[in-house]
């Protein structure tokens, strides 16, 4: 086991990717499934496995063909690496366990294979950019996730998928390429890739046009795909018209990575080497960010398709994350990393139950959930659970990431008011969005009271309960998460000058 | 001269762009495309870049032009609306076109020696490749070993558009349950488009192959060979009806081809974690590691060109099947 | 040399933005993904052009002694994006062609018309 | 056992007991409402033997987990906390005998889960008394809100959802938009929140921003109701009445005082406050809503409400109390939570029996009624006297120490508005007497009923004698208000 543990940088990527090459050919009904669920299981169990090393021993690189450094490719996975890759692949693994009966209903069974593959290739896709220390790389790997990503979302039973996954495409497509333009003009400004080297070769160049072309071109093509308050425009309907698990799956971690690739540059290439970057970014990305987190609540706050207003919630909770990082203090940054987790923890909950919900209910607009409480008690309880995580209540994870949130902006002394005062009105303008389903799933007449013979799987249920139960764990006791954020926090900035 | 050319195909280039802008003919603009590509690829030979040329020309005017005209015929040829947001548009356009140019002030000077991009990382491969992997083409040796994980990728970027288009349009599986009439035949019944076609597909195929096992000596390798042979077999079926093609090579076949040319290349890399190796460390293959690393970048170009070939068909037969 | 070194960047710019324009102005979705193949295709020019050395060669060793090689760097990295630019052009037809089944409009404003109805 | 060990027990306790109950409510009622009698008795009994500990000094505390660094789940028993505890956990037994007899009466749906949330409704509430610092007392605090909710839209019909609707609003808009950053301020600016005699602010904050901190506080807290959060307290009327009862005149509503009075003694410092001028707000605020609800008192119709906005004006009198900031008015403050508590609770249960038997909601319908239910009537009648603050009767005591902490403090806004809030009470407690005693029954017709349930009627009796028996007996209580400020000048 000795030898192969330190092939888990590269085993973390590769274990998923050909098993994905395998699973196109697995016809029977349900082989597909466990084949992408036991690859999944595996990458989660090495995701874990990286983690206890990183906690224990620091930083972990491998060399990819054995090559040193900056000429072959160098795979890095740090404390904010490992916390990305327990979201990445924790959420594939309850999505897919769970996520049988629903995927079994909402995809044919002779287009499963290829759904169960590009699944797949969607967890290497963003594993593989997580584990990355190569700016090329990181493209490549993006392109496999964004792809893999349409293809899930395309699978989605509404045609109104299409459209979304179209827009999906040409956003992603941009965003990708204008991260790639600002990598050509790093590369041309110092004729590295290597992250690293990056670092220590912008210092000659760091005052030139190129390089600042390149941080503009960079900073843009992540935001879009990580879908940043006002470039957020495709994600609310592709995560409405997707197959319910994959919403699952993606909204738990597809636009974090992102986050983390723009973290990344923005704090160990750029951070250090532009004159007043540091100010640079907490004043573009601050104000964008407050934006984001207010209307995104509040188009939440109105909205009738329970996905949608999920899917909003989303975009003003990536607010919460820039926010933290654009503060640029330690707090802020644990802030923003923790919430990574957090966030992760509560929307994938909340979609589980909303899949669940979907197999009983005709659909999922707020309509359609009328008296649902009464019909499936134990999975509104887990939606109410992970909808208080949501709104930060204490005792829940979310509570733990509002609380350093705001603690970080009482740092900055009068000045953290306002940001203060944001966060709270957009947990209160939560509190309303959750409590409209609660009130119409509790109190509202059913028109059809128990028609719908389809009960949810017991899979489903006891998943949802264990990620529930998961929000309650790491609220009240966040210790991994907050090691493995607040040593990410400093890790990034200690780049700083 | 070369100088006067370069200029000569860059602005013919632009003015291709605009054109495939405004024309509001998609088949036109198509086109337009493709003479786009060769336009590049011409470039692209001038700057010293024969692979990418080869691809370019193989990929973006062959294979891309292939996909768009299959797309056309399932949709409209013609674009029914003007643009929208025009000035919106047209002001967001300008403005990034400004900063990029502005951009190119501090740019090091074109074709200097002493640019960053030439001083560092890129001369150590030059200086390795003929000690570590002694194969004439460095492009083939970075692409094949030093970023070989790059290039895994890649295969597997590939291969997920092939599940994508065979999960949104089916695997053509349905194709044998229609009536015969409709089935297409192609251009089986006009002699002369048959019997040239006869004669160039062996060609073609040969040059397929020499391009994809000569990719260590000259410009070549698995992502050009694979798309010279999808696009000879893609010309066997426009001529001789896509039955015949797809007797030739089934689906299933070509799911197969698919899937192989990526476990190919993973095992590969597995082989080298197997015999004490990192991942894609083609060394340890044989007892000489120069030999090991030949080895290994002759096996992953193959995987890499049955993807290609595997994933191509199976996109133009996907497109085809929708029409009927 | 300066001129043209300067042009090649120019025409990049310009080859990116015409693309993007079409992009982001053109409603037709086929005429999208045209943009897109060009918006990308410029980006290529951007790699390959900054890997040329003056009076060098294609990377290929021959026997001819003392020869300068150009870049060949750029030249791997432009090999994946072009692959990966036919994989996502491919995709996305596959999603036109089922949104003209299902739709019968590949026009986004008659998409957007037709999901509001 | 030792006292942490029975901390910890009576936190589980009531957990335990709803589990028991949502086990027990799908064999009989009988065993349900028996395990709900156990669970409350059992309750009872493990936090009054913290009394004698707390009585003779000891300050027995627990430490559970630390969540984030310098943030504890903590817990903490002093004088204040534990005459809290006692009084809500001793309450609870009545009052789940006149639960008993109200939901049977009236044949209530929904009973299993009325008894779960009510049992875990009290298990928030001795978090909230027993918590050590302020993210506990938070947590709790929270917890309280949501546990109740389902208690007050226990109908479900469209008005019960929107009052419930309004009753979580601004209960979560206030704790999250004022009081948590209330709290994120203060571990922010001290490194803890732990409840300390003589407070922990002195030193770390001053000027302006105390009085703001201080704002932050009360109008976040706003299970004490002070004007203008006060709003969620009529609404929650509509839920059934023992939980008006229990909840909404001593649980929660106490809670929302108690966390006040606790704030200011133990994070401000009584001291401190005095010091600081931007603080005397606190009390023209609890002095407006204290005249301002009793002036709306006068005018409801309806008798729990203006059973809710008597609520409201009693319980400024105990944020007054606190802040008139003498020791005599902080005793006071303690004594008048339990006064106010053993009245009140008779009132609510009074009115529940009377809705029970009678199905009278309104104030003009209880002409006469004293003759057909003179128990229920009687400990009415006591109950209001107590809130007039008669002799003798519980309100009476509690009225007495804040006066002669106001006279103490030379403080006649204070002393003004305890005088006319008494005449108010007065003018809107006694005409009910007067009507149900002394006017003629209109409708005799139709109304031929007596009392309610047996259990309802013992249970309003037993909180009537208590009012009575506090005037008495209210030694233990008065020793635990002195141990609160025994260390101020």
């Amino acid at each position: 086991m000795n030898g192969l543990a330190q092939h888990l940088p590269a085993l973390q990527v590769v274990v998923p990717m050909l098993v994905a090459a395998f699973v196109v050919l697995l016809r029977p009904r349900g082989l597909a499934w466990a084949a992408c669920t036991v690859a999944s299981v595996l990458a989660f169990g090495i995701a874990v496995e990286l983690t206890q090393v990183v906690l224990g021993a620091g930083p972990v690189t491998y060399l990819m063909g054995s090559w040193p450094a900056p000429y072959g490719i160098e795979l890095r996975v740090d404390a904010l690496s490992a916390l990305l890759l327990l979201v990445v692949t924790g959420a594939s693994v309850f999505a897919l366990v769970s996520g049988r009966q629903s995927l079994d209903a909402q995809i044919e069974v002779e287009r499963q294979p290829y759904f169960f593959a590009a699944w797949l290739l969607a967890l290497a896709g963003l594993s593989g950019i997580v584990v990355a220390a190569d700016a090329f790389n990181i493209f490549v790997f993006m392109e496999i996730s964004s792809l893999a990503s349409y293809v899930l979302i395309a699978g989605g039973p509404d045609r109104r998928a299409l459209p979304s996954v179209f827009k999906y495409l040409i956003m992603g497509t941009i965003g990708a390429t204008f991260y790639l333009i600002g990598v050509g003009l790093i590369y041309m400004m110092t004729g590295t890739l290597n992250l690293a080297d990056m670092e220590f070769r912008i210092h000659a160049v760091a005052e030139q046009n190129p390089i600042l072309a390149a941080a503009g071109f960079i900073t843009v093509g992540l935001a879009l795909k990580a879908a940043i308050f006002p470039l957020h425009v495709w994600l609310p309907n592709a995560y409405t018209y997707a197959p319910h698990m994959a919403t699952a799956f993606l909204a738990a971690c597809s636009t974090k990575v992102s986050l983390y690739v723009l973290l990344r540059f923005d704090f160990f290439v750029f951070q250090e080497n532009l004159a007043g970057h540091a100010f640079q970014f907490a004043a573009y990305l601050m104000p964008l960010a407050l934006l984001g987190i207010l209307v995104g609540s509040a188009v939440a706050m109105f909205e009738k398709n329970v996905k949608r207003m999920l899917a909003f919630s989303s975009v003003a909770q990536i607010g919460y994350m820039m926010l933290g990082a654009s503060l640029v203090t330690v707090a802020g940054l644990t802030a923003g990393i923790v919430h990574i987790f957090n966030h992760a923890l509560a929307k994938g909950t909340l979609f589980l139950a909303v899949a669940a919900f979907a197999m009983v209910a005709a659909g999922v607009r707020l309509d359609d959930l009328r008296g649902i409480a009464r019909r499936m008690p134990w999975t509104f309880g887990a939606f109410i659970v992970a909808g208080l995580s949501l709104i930060g209540i204490p005792g829940t994870a979310g509570f733990v990431s509002k609380w350093y949130l705001i603690s970080a902006a009482m740092e900055l002394g009068p000045a953290g008011l306002p940001l203060v005062a944001v966060i709270l009105i957009s947990s209160l303008m939560a509190v309303v969005y959750i409590w409209r389903i609660v009130e119409v799933a509790c109190f509202a007449k059913a028109a059809d009271e128990g028609t719908s013979a389809v009960s949810v799987s017991p899979a489903l249920i006891t998943i949802m309960w264990f990620a529930a139960l998961a929000n309650i764990y790491f609220g009240l006791v966040p210790e991994l998460p907050l090691t493995l954020s607040g040593a990410a926090a400093a890790e990034l900035l200690d780049h700083l000058p | 001269m070369i100088v006067m050319f370069g200029i000569f195909l860059l602005t013919l280039l632009v003015i291709t762009a605009v054109a495939i802008v405004r024309t509001e003919n998609l088949f036109v603009a198509v086109m337009l495309m493709g003479i786009a590509s060769l336009l590049i690829a011409a470039n692209f030979f001038l700057l010293d870049a024969a692979d990418v040329a080869l691809t370019e020309a193989a990929i973006g005017a062959g294979i891309s032009t292939v996909l768009f005209l299959s797309a056309l015929a399932l949709t409209s040829e013609r674009e029914r609306t003007k643009s929208s947001r025009r000035l919106l548009s047209l002001a967001v356009v300008v403005a990034a076109t400004l900063v990029l140019i502005y951009a190119t002030f501090d740019k090091p000077r074109f074709g200097a020696a002493d640019a960053p991009v030439h001083t560092h990382v890129a001369p150590w491969y030059l200086e390795n490749t003929p000690k570590y992997i002694d194969i004439p083409n460095v492009v083939t040796a970075v692409l094949g070993s030093f970023r070989g994980y790059d290039t895994l990728g890649e295969v597997f970027v590939v291969f997920t558009a092939g599940i994508g288009v065979l999960f949104l349009l089916g695997s053509g599986a349905a194709a044998g349950a229609l009536p015969e009439e409709k089935v297409n035949e192609g251009l089986r019944h006009h002699l002369i488009p048959r019997v040239v076609g006869r004669v160039v597909i062996p060609f073609i195929l040969l040059f397929g192959l020499y391009v994809q096992f000569h990719g260590e000596y000259g410009p070549g390798g698995g992502f050009q060979a694979g798309a010279i042979v999808a696009a000879a077999i893609v010309l066997f079926a426009l001529l001789e009806g896509e039955q015949r093609a797809l007797a030739v090579l089934p689906q299933r076949v070509l799911l197969v081809l698919m899937a192989c040319g990526p476990l190919i290349y993973g095992a590969v890399g597995i082989a080298g974690i197997a015999l004490g190796g990192n991942f894609l460390d083609y060394s340890p293959l044989l007892s000489d590691p120069v030999k090991g690393q030949q080895l290994g970048i002759l096996i992953i170009e193959a995987g890499v060109g049955i993807t290609v070939t595997g994933v191509l068909l199976s996109i133009f037969h996907a497109f085809a099947a929708r029409g009927r | 040399m300066e001129i043209l070194g300067l042009y090649h960047y120019w025409v990049f710019a310009i080859l990116l933005m015409t693309g993007f324009y079409a992009v982001i102005a053109k409603l037709n979705l086929v005429k999208k993904l045209i943009g897109l193949s060009l918006f990308q295709a410029a980006v290529f020019l951007l790699y390959i052009t900054m890997g040329k050395v003056d009076g060098g060669t294609a990377p290929i060793f021959s026997d001819a002694a003392n020869a300068v090689f150009s870049n060949p760097l750029p030249q791997v990295l432009i090999l994946t994006a072009i692959v990966v630019g036919i994989s996502t052009t491919a995709l996305g037809l596959g999603i036109v062609v089922r949104i003209k089944e299902e739709y019968g409009s590949i026009e986004e404003d008659e998409i957007q018309e037709i999901d509001r109805r | 056992m030792n006292a942490e060990a029975t901390i910890l027990l009576a936190l589980t306790l009531p957990l335990a007991g709803a589990v028991g109950i949502a086990l027990a409510g799908r064999v009989s009622p009988n065993l349900r409402e028996a395990v709900t009698l156990v669970t409350a008795a059992g309750l009872a009994v493990a936090v009054w033997s913290l009394l004698p500990v707390v009585m003779a000094g000891g300050r027995p505390g627990v430490t559970v987990t630390e969540l984030l660094p310098g943030v504890e789940i903590a817990f903490s028993v002093e004088p204040l906390g534990m005459l809290f505890a006692a009084l809500a956990s001793g309450l609870w037994i009545v009052n789940s005998l006149y639960s008993i007899g109200y939901m049977r009466g009236n044949n209530e749906q929904h009973q299993t889960r009325f008894y779960v949330m009510f049992a875990i409704s009290l298990a928030a509430t001795m978090g909230v008394a027993f918590a050590g610092n302020l993210f506990t007392l938070f947590v709790f605090y929270e917890a309280l809100t949501l546990s109740t909710y389902p208690l007050v839209s226990h109908k479900g019909d469209e008005k019960t959802v929107r009052s419930a609707r309004v009753y979580l609003g601004i209960l979560l808009t206030t704790s999250i938009g004022l009081f948590l950053p209330a709290i994120i301020w203060t571990y922010t600016v001290v490194g803890s929140g732990d409840f300390t005699p003589g407070g922990i602010i002195e030193g770390n904050i001053d000027g302006p921003a105390i009085g703001l901190l201080l704002g932050l506080f009360v109008f976040g807290i706003g299970k004490a109701a002070v004007m203008p959060v006060q709003r969620w307290l009529p609404a929650a009327m509509v839920a059934p009445t023992p939980v008006s009862a229990l909840l909404h005149a001593v649980a929660v509503v106490k809670a929302g005082v108690f966390t006040v009075t606790k704030v200011i003694v133990y994070i401000f410092g009584v001291d401190f406050l005095l010091a600081a001028p931007s603080s005397d707000w606190l009390l023209y605020a609890a002095a407006f809503t204290i005249i301002a609800a009793s002036v709306v008192a006068l005018r409801q119709q309806n008798l729990k409400r203006l059973l809710a906005y008597s609520t409201i004006a009693q319980l400024s009198y105990v944020v007054m109390a606190a802040a008139v900031l003498k020791p005599l008015a902080e005793i006071g403050a303690a004594l008048h939570m339990v006064a106010h508590a053993f009245g009140k609770i008779t009132l609510f249960f009074a009115a529940g029996a009377i809705y029970v038997a009678a199905h009278k909601t309104e104030i003009h319908q209880l002409r006469g009624i004293g003759w057909r239910m003179p128990i229920t009537m009687t400990a009415f009648t006591i109950g209001a006297l107590s809130m007039i603050g008669v002799p003798p009767t519980g309100g009476f005591v509690s009225k007495w120490y804040i006066l002669a902490g106001a006279f103490a403090a030379e403080n006649y806004v204070a002393l003004f508005t305890i005088i006319l809030s008494t005449v108010l009470n007065a003018a809107y407690f006694l005409p009910i007497i007067y009507m149900a005693w002394f006017m003629p029954e209109t409708e005799a017709a139709a109304a031929t009923h007596g009392e309610a349930p047996w259990p309802a009627v013992l249970a309003l009796a037993i909180t009537a004698m208590l009012t009575i028996a506090f005037f008495f007996f209210h030694g233990a209580a008065l020793e635990l208000g002195r141990q609160v400020v025994e260390n101020l000048s």
